[in-house]
């Protein structure tokens, strides 16, 4: 019975948790540039007030299933990641699973954008998809890396073997390499600062979102919100020992969004070859060298 | 009258002598009559030496005109056969020679051989 | 039993009677010389079983060997003279329409001339009078060679006399030490009496003959001659050169090799120089305009795989060659008829020209591709269970030396079909060419027709193939038969 | 009469009717379409005469043609003669008025007959003569249907003889070595080899099969060779021609080797044969992928990913442990359902647009909805994204290299999957995405014959997606005839082991994902639909003759990235060879320099060498 609550109100509560970050991340940011920043729940009146616009432009039926897809897509991904107290699905799928669903979006968003017909867009797409080859291969690496160590792919088992070693079992302790490997690509995954390469507002009007307006607009954004949640509670799990209660995960959850957002907001924007070189050239060899010292 | 050198020994060496005189013209000559004319010498340089095989000292040529003269003292007569016809196919040989090289002299104007050069590679 | 003689006789009178009555019949003497090739057929077919048993021996003139001359036909000369006169009347036929001009017949007495001089160098037991037919089949090839009356047939006919004449200088000068040695001409009391020569001799005689016939034969560095002759020859001529002049000096080697000389330890080196022959003519062949020049250095490369298989000292490998013989001449007379009717339509011999000729002459371009085909040895093809044949021979052995060879041979076939397949795309694709193409008339299509259906439906007859090549290796190979003679 | 006379006597009618009837349309067509039909039916119940035994009496070299019908010839079969039908079936409008129809049909034919003969065979001799029959099909099927065609199916052919040339010197090399050429009796005798000859033996034949599969460093022939020709072609070519060389990889590393055999074969102590193969499918997987970002035509692009997909079979058989090898055999028809579809696509843009050049299109979903959406299973399937089949086999595989250690292979894997989907994206953002350029405007759908195969494929696609179990049965029969051990597999997926997978549950619980997004999407007032100029273009207005698409140079940054690598080894190589030959014939040539005195110094050379070598032999 427990299973169908939770199977229910958890998009609710990642949702909640994922707007609060948000709020979060743009008052911390104002902060380093020395001004207030919008309260917290800001970014749920944007939400709110994107949902109830008038006029939503769409360009075709495509525009729409795009919308769609990249909602259900992340709600797909929050189902297999193991949360505190819920983890039912966990079994039906493991980390390489979880892996490719987080493609699914991406992929709704490009074609939804795609169909817009909008070069900016299409830019923005093309940037995404860059950065994705960049930051995916040394993320995939870590991950592949641990997987041998601990001979299963499956994310539930990884949690609790970092469980049983307590502070010194975290993935972060056992092999630091892999590690902040993982910290990097992580970093470009989310598209803070140094790599957001594709939302680069001044060279291409926020790339993927410059045909988006209204209830598309505000589905974006509860997507953002979610996907956030889900992209950290995977660094958690893998390398930071998983949480067993809702406190620790809270806790661990905004200790590496400021983590991120410290390094986001002192970057500028590398330009999208050298995000992608940086991405080959810094995390890849320490993940292969990570990986080495696992094999050897 | 078997002297200091048999006679044998002349006949191999005159025709090995000519065949490889034969030989050394056409391998250098440039001029194609030259070389029909090395290609005789060298024939009749291989008709000696077959006409040698059948030679055997102090015999005379095998011809029963007189009934005096018994087989033993007779000269092999087989390979005179045989140079008769390689006589023959010699001069043949030689004569198509010619013929061919006058043909040939009239369309490309030169006997040089280093100018015949038609066709190559 | 009909006497093997008539094979060599039936030509040459036709061929004297054509050039006397040449006068009056004009263009009708191409008929006699028909008839003449038809019982020369006749006779050789119908002598196939019966040598199947024993091989038959013909006194001439009565005079009883080692003196008299006489003529030893076993299995191999059997099937030789199939190949030669079958080959023969093919090409014949063919040349009914493509030689015309009023002095055809001169073109048919050498013609006739050329197969007696084939057939008696198989047939013969007497290497005095192997010499002289090996100058019957040299004199009349120079002359067809220079038939066509142009500067290139000239020269290329000069050429060939004055080496064919250096080689037969040296046949000579071996067949003179052959006499000062054993005092005896015939064949098969020589095999007996061989054994006994000086070997220091032995080598030299050995040395002579193999030089002077591999001349005829087209051994690598002897055959200079072949590229200009076979492409300067009017096609008939050339089909007839490729299709079995040159394999009757190369089995005459072979003969001599196994049976007289007997030394086994020259098969090597031998088989070494067949594979250089077939690289040399493959990589000759491979970036060549001329088409029939490219058909010349393909024979090169074949008679070298031929050479190759026959000096592998085991029966698989004399049988396989055999094989492969009657697919070359088959296939190669093919691709040389079809390619001479191509000259005379088209005027030119760049095969380059010839843009989307299977348009214009569908049927002979097919026939083309089916030559190819049998030649590289493609499954359905008879070339390719003879080329099987050889390489299983080949490797049965199993020493390296044998591995090195298979894979520089299955080299030359790469690049043989590499350039063989240049030319049938070029036939079969691009808009078809100007000018009045049109296709070959039937007298020319219908020996080619033949000689396709030999290398096409070979697979039906293959087990009586296998078992006649058997045998003539087998002749070839346990010297005994041709001791018993007298 | 038993069904493999049966299927190879229709493949042979079908070639000689179509030569003979060739100026009636109503033979090529539908004769020949209900032949296909018929020869899929007769594959498709094969299974009743599992290892059943077929031979005609007819010897070549003491060896007897005999056939017989084994899991994996089935399987084999199954894809040769679907994908024959289906593109039967697409050809029929496609091939509406173009010339040289009975060449097509002929020559589908043929090659339907090699590879049916193949993969039947029993023993070396039959296998080797079909192969040839294949390979000098597959030749003339891709000489022609374009302008460069005939020079890149020459140079195809040069590979594919080079192979054939190798794969003779196997067959008779172990004719000498075991005495027989039956698949069986080599099978039994193998031990009795010594090791480094089994190892000779083992490579002959798995290089003239890499050469045939496209492995990495002799895959330069297939991209052009595949593109130039009818785009139809290109579907059946890539789809299922290459993998005859995987039928006989898997044929020979598995079947006759045996793995045991081929686990003895270690070299330098520590790495064993399989390690090599799989570094080389790994390059496969890399290299080809990231060289299709470069590409602007859309057939090209799609010939590069066959290649590297074929690096994913190779990778999963090298892998060796069961869950590979199942990937590695699944991902064969997986593959083959969704390139068929994406080329089959391709075929009909290039059917209405003419052309299938990635810059000039665009925009074309307002007028080929159903050319998207196949285009759309096709390229998820081809990314390897969970709802379809191209998941399941690529999951397999990355399992069983991380589970039998190895990182790289897998990493190697990883890379191609994300070059396949960036070049992938392009494919579709090129051909269907962006503003829809004015000549196209008038554009329809491709007719229903050419849809109906595209339907089809798209519900193959996305069911082996979802129950990935009902292709699982058969392979894990094909490895219990092999030998090798069997995966705990079940309709939906994995049952048991170290990890699970369900499609089943993955995909219930998209479909309710998007069912909650089209709910909060239905809260929002009602969308409005405007037109392609009604764009954003900073404050500037759109209008027709603007070409406002990015197309070009689509993933500029990740060229300039890699192009320093880019050394282009492939090319250099290949022209290095051609150059050597062609100098080395040259230089032949110019041995017969026309002087008669020099013919005649080679008479005397000639005389002195044998002298030299008989000297010293006596």
């Amino acid at each position: 019975m427990n299973t169908v609550l939770w199977i229910i109100f958890l998009p609710i509560i990642i949702f909640i948790i994922g707007t609060f970050m948000l709020g979060y991340s743009r008052k911390f940011i104002a902060r380093i540039e020395r001004r207030y920043g919008p309260p917290i729940q800001q970014v749920f009146y944007d939400i709110f007030k994107l949902m109830n616009k008038k006029t939503n432009i769409s360009h075709g039926w495509m525009h729409d299933i795009a919308i769609l897809m990249l909602l259900g897509g992340t709600l797909l991904t929050l189902y297999f990641i193991p949360v505190p107290g819920f983890h039912f699905f966990a079994q039906y799928g493991d980390m390489l699973v979880i892996m490719y669903i987080l493609l699914i979006p991406a992929l709704g968003m490009a074609l939804g954008v795609g169909e817009t017909a909008n070069p900016n867009g299409s830019i923005g797409i093309s940037r995404a998809l860059m950065m994705l080859a960049g930051y995916d291969i040394p993320f995939f690496l870590t991950f592949i890396g641990m997987a041998m160590l601990n001979q299963t792919t499956s994310m539930y088992e990884l949690i609790n073997i970092q469980q049983a070693g307590g502070f010194f079992g975290w993935g972060l302790i056992t092999n630091p390499l892999l590690g902040v490997a993982a910290l990097i690509a992580l970093q470009g995954m989310l598209g803070e600062k140094p790599f957001e390469v594709m939302v680069a507002p001044h060279e291409i009007a926020t790339g993927p979102m410059t045909e988006m307006g209204g209830k598309y607009l505000g589905i974006m954004m509860i997507q953002h919100a979610i996907a956030v949640v889900v992209e950290l509670t995977i660094y958690i799990n893998l390398f930071l020992g998983g949480a067993l209660n809702w406190f620790e995960y809270i806790i661990k959850l905004f200790v590496l969004f400021t983590v991120l957002l410290s390094v986001n907001a002192v970057f500028g924007r590398f330009r999208t070859d050298d995000a992608v070189r940086f991405m080959w050239k810094i995390p890849l060899p320490m993940a292969v060298i990570g990986v080495l010292f696992i094999i050897f | 009258m078997s002297g200091v050198i048999s006679i044998s020994l002349v006949l191999n060496v005159a025709s090995s002598g000519l065949i490889l005189l034969g030989l050394y013209i056409i391998f250098t000559q440039k001029n194609l009559i030259k070389i029909v004319i090395g290609l005789g010498l060298a024939d009749t340089g291989v008709n000696v030496l077959l006409v040698s095989t059948g030679y055997i000292d102090g015999n005379t040529a095998p011809i029963f005109s007189n009934s005096a003269l018994n087989i033993s003292n007779m000269v092999d007569p087989v390979p005179q056969a045989l140079v008769l016809t390689s006589i023959v196919i010699g001069f043949g040989v030689s004569a198509l020679a010619l013929a061919l090289i006058i043909r040939l002299f009239e369309k490309t104007g030169t006997l040089d051989t280093s100018k015949i050069r038609g066709l190559k590679w | 039993m009909v006497n093997p003689i008539l094979l060599i006789i039936i030509p040459l009178g036709t061929a004297f009677l054509i050039s006397t009555v040449a006068g009056s019949l004009k263009n009708s003497t191409k008929y006699l010389a028909f008839l003449a090739l038809l019982a020369n057929v006749w006779i050789s077919i119908s002598l196939l079983p019966q040598v199947l048993k024993h091989p038959v021996n013909v006194i001439i003139a009565g005079i009883k060997p080692p003196l008299g001359i006489n003529l030893l036909v076993g299995p191999m000369g059997a099937i030789f003279s199939i190949i030669i006169s079958v080959a023969g009347i093919l090409v014949l036929l063919y040349s009914f329409k493509y030689i015309e001009g009023e002095g055809q017949s001169k073109y048919y007495t050498l013609f006739l001339l050329l197969i007696t001089g084939s057939q008696g160098m198989i047939l013969t037991g007497d290497i005095f009078n192997l010499f002289v037919f090996f100058e019957i089949l040299a004199i009349s090839s120079y002359i067809l060679v220079g038939y066509a009356g142009d500067r290139n047939g000239f020269e290329a006919a000069v050429k060939y006399l004055i080496l064919g004449s250096v080689g037969s200088v040296f046949i000579l000068v071996a067949v003179a030490l052959i006499y000062q040695e054993t005092g005896t001409l015939n064949m098969a009391d020589l095999a007996g009496k061989f054994a006994s020569v000086a070997s220091g001799k032995k080598m030299m005689i050995m040395l002579f003959f193999i030089t002077g016939m591999g001349v005829e034969a087209a051994i690598f560095p002897l055959n200079s001659w072949l590229p200009d002759a076979h492409s300067s020859a009017p096609s008939s001529i050339s089909a007839v050169l490729s299709g079995f002049v040159i394999e009757v000096a190369l089995i005459v080697i072979i003969k001599f090799v196994y049976s007289i000389f007997a030394m086994t330890e020259i098969l090597q080196y031998l088989s070494l120089v067949g594979v250089i022959t077939l690289l040399v003519g493959e990589f000759a062949a491979f970036n060549q305009g001329n088409i029939k020049r490219v058909l010349a250095y393909s024979s090169i490369g074949q008679i070298g795989l031929i050479l190759f298989a026959m000096t592998l000292n085991s029966e698989a490998g004399l049988s396989a060659g055999m094989m492969q013989v009657v697919n070359h001449t088959a296939s190669k007379s093919i691709l040389f008829l079809v390619a001479g009717y191509m000259i005379k339509m088209t005027g030119s011999y760049q095969f380059t020209d010839y843009k989307g000729i299977a348009k214009k002459m569908p049927v002979s371009s097919f026939l083309f591709v089916l030559g190819v085909l049998s030649l590289i040895g493609v499954p359905p093809f008879l070339g390719f269970f003879s080329k099987l044949n050889i390489i299983i021979a080949a490797l049965a052995v199993g020493n390296t030396f044998n591995t090195v060879m298979v894979f520089l041979i299955l080299l030359g076939t790469i690049i043989e079909s590499v350039y063989f397949l240049k030319i049938l795309q070029i036939f079969y694709i691009g808009d078809p060419i100007k000018g009045g193409v049109k296709e070959a008339p039937f007298t020319a299509v219908f020996p080619i027709a033949i000689f396709a259906v030999v290398i096409l439906l070979g697979f039906l007859v293959l087990p009586e193939i296998n078992i006649y090549a058997g045998s003539a290796a087998a002749e070839l190979f346990t010297k005994i038969q041709i001791t018993q003679v007298f | 009469m038993s069904i493999v006379s049966g299927l190879l006597l229709i493949a042979l009618a079908g070639v000689i009717l179509n030569v003979l009837f060739y100026k009636s349309k109503i033979v090529q067509k539908y004769v020949s379409l209900l032949l296909f039909a018929v020869l899929a039916y007769l594959s498709f119940n094969m299974y009743k005469q599992v290892g059943s035994h077929f031979s005609i009496p007819f010897l070549i070299a003491g060896q007897s043609i005999g056939f017989t019908i084994t899991w994996l010839n089935y399987y084999f079969a199954l894809m040769i003669t679907g994908i024959t039908l289906l593109t039967a079936i697409f050809s029929l409008k496609y091939m509406e008025g173009k010339e040289g129809i009975v060449h097509y049909y002929t020559v589908l034919f043929m090659k339907t007959f090699g590879m049916l003969g193949v993969i039947l065979s029993s023993d070396l001799i039959t296998f080797f003569v079909f192969w040839e029959i294949m390979s000098w099909s597959t030749f003339s099927l891709m000489s022609t249907g374009g302008k460069e065609a005939p020079k890149s199916a020459l140079k195809y052919f040069i590979f594919a003889v080079t192979a054939s040339m190798i794969l003779m010197v196997g067959v008779v090399l172990s004719y000498s070595l075991f005495g027989s050429f039956d698949f069986a009796v080599i099978h039994s005798k193998i031990d009795s080899l010594s090791l480094p000859m089994t190892g000779f033996l083992l490579s002959i034949f798995i290089v003239s099969f890499s050469i045939e599969s496209a492995v990495f460093p002799m895959h330069s022939w297939l991209p052009e060779g595949y593109s130039n020709t009818f785009t139809t072609f290109t579907a059946y070519l890539t789809g299922i021609s290459t993998r005859i060389g995987i039928y006989g990889i898997i044929l020979f590393l598995f079947g006759i080797f045996g793995i045991q055999t081929v686990d003895k074969l270690v070299i330098l102590g520590k790495i064993n044969f399989r390690y090599i193969f799989g570094v080389f499918a790994a390059l496969t997987m890399i290299i080809p992928t990231f060289t299709a970002l470069y590409q602007h035509d859309a057939k090209k692009l799609i010939a590069w990913h066959s290649v590297g997909q074929g690096g994913y079979m190779l990778i999963g058989l090298a892998s060796a442990n069961a869950l590979g090898i199942s990937g590695g055999i699944l991902h064969i028809i997986n593959y083959l359902t969704y390139q068929v579809l994406i080329v089959f696509a391709i075929a009909s843009v290039e059917y209405r647009t003419g052309t299938t050049n990635l810059n000039k299109l665009g925009g074309l979903i307002k007028k080929m909805p159903v050319s998207y959406l196949a285009l759309l299973f096709g390229i998820i399937g081809l990314a390897g994204l969970p709802p379809m089949n191209g998941f399941v086999s690529k999951w397999f595989i990355y399992k069983a290299l991380i589970m039998s250690g190895y990182p790289f292979l897998a990493i190697a894997a990883v890379i191609g999957t994300i070059g396949t989907i960036l070049s992938v994206y392009k494919l579709i953002h090129n051909m269907f995405l962006g503003q829809l350029p004015e000549r196209y405007n008038d554009i329809k759908e491709v007719s229903f014959s050419m849809q109906l195969p595209m339907w089809i494929l798209m519900i193959v696609v996305f069911g082996l997606g979802v129950y990935p179990g009902l292709a699982m049965g058969l392979i894990a029969k094909i490895q219990t005839s092999l030998g090798l051990a069997v995966v705990p597999y079940s309709l939906h997926g994995i049952a048991s082991g170290s990890g699970q997978l369900n499609m089943l549950v993955i995909t219930a619980l998209f479909m309710g994902g998007l069912a909650v997004a089209w709910i909060i999407y239905l809260l929002g007032s009602r969308r409005k639909h405007v037109n392609q100029y009604n764009n954003y273009a900073g404050g500037h207005f759109l209008n027709k003759d603007v070409a406002y698409n990015f197309n070009y140079e689509f993933y500029a940054a990740i060229e300039h990235v890699i192009d320093p690598y880019r050394k282009k080894i492939i090319e250099r190589t290949e022209r290095g060879i051609i150059g050597l030959v062609d100098a080395v014939s040259e230089y032949v040539r110019r041995i017969y320099t026309g002087m008669i005195n020099t013919y005649a110094i080679y008479i005397l050379t000639a005389f002195v060498i044998t002298i030299i070598f008989l000297k010293e032999l006596i």
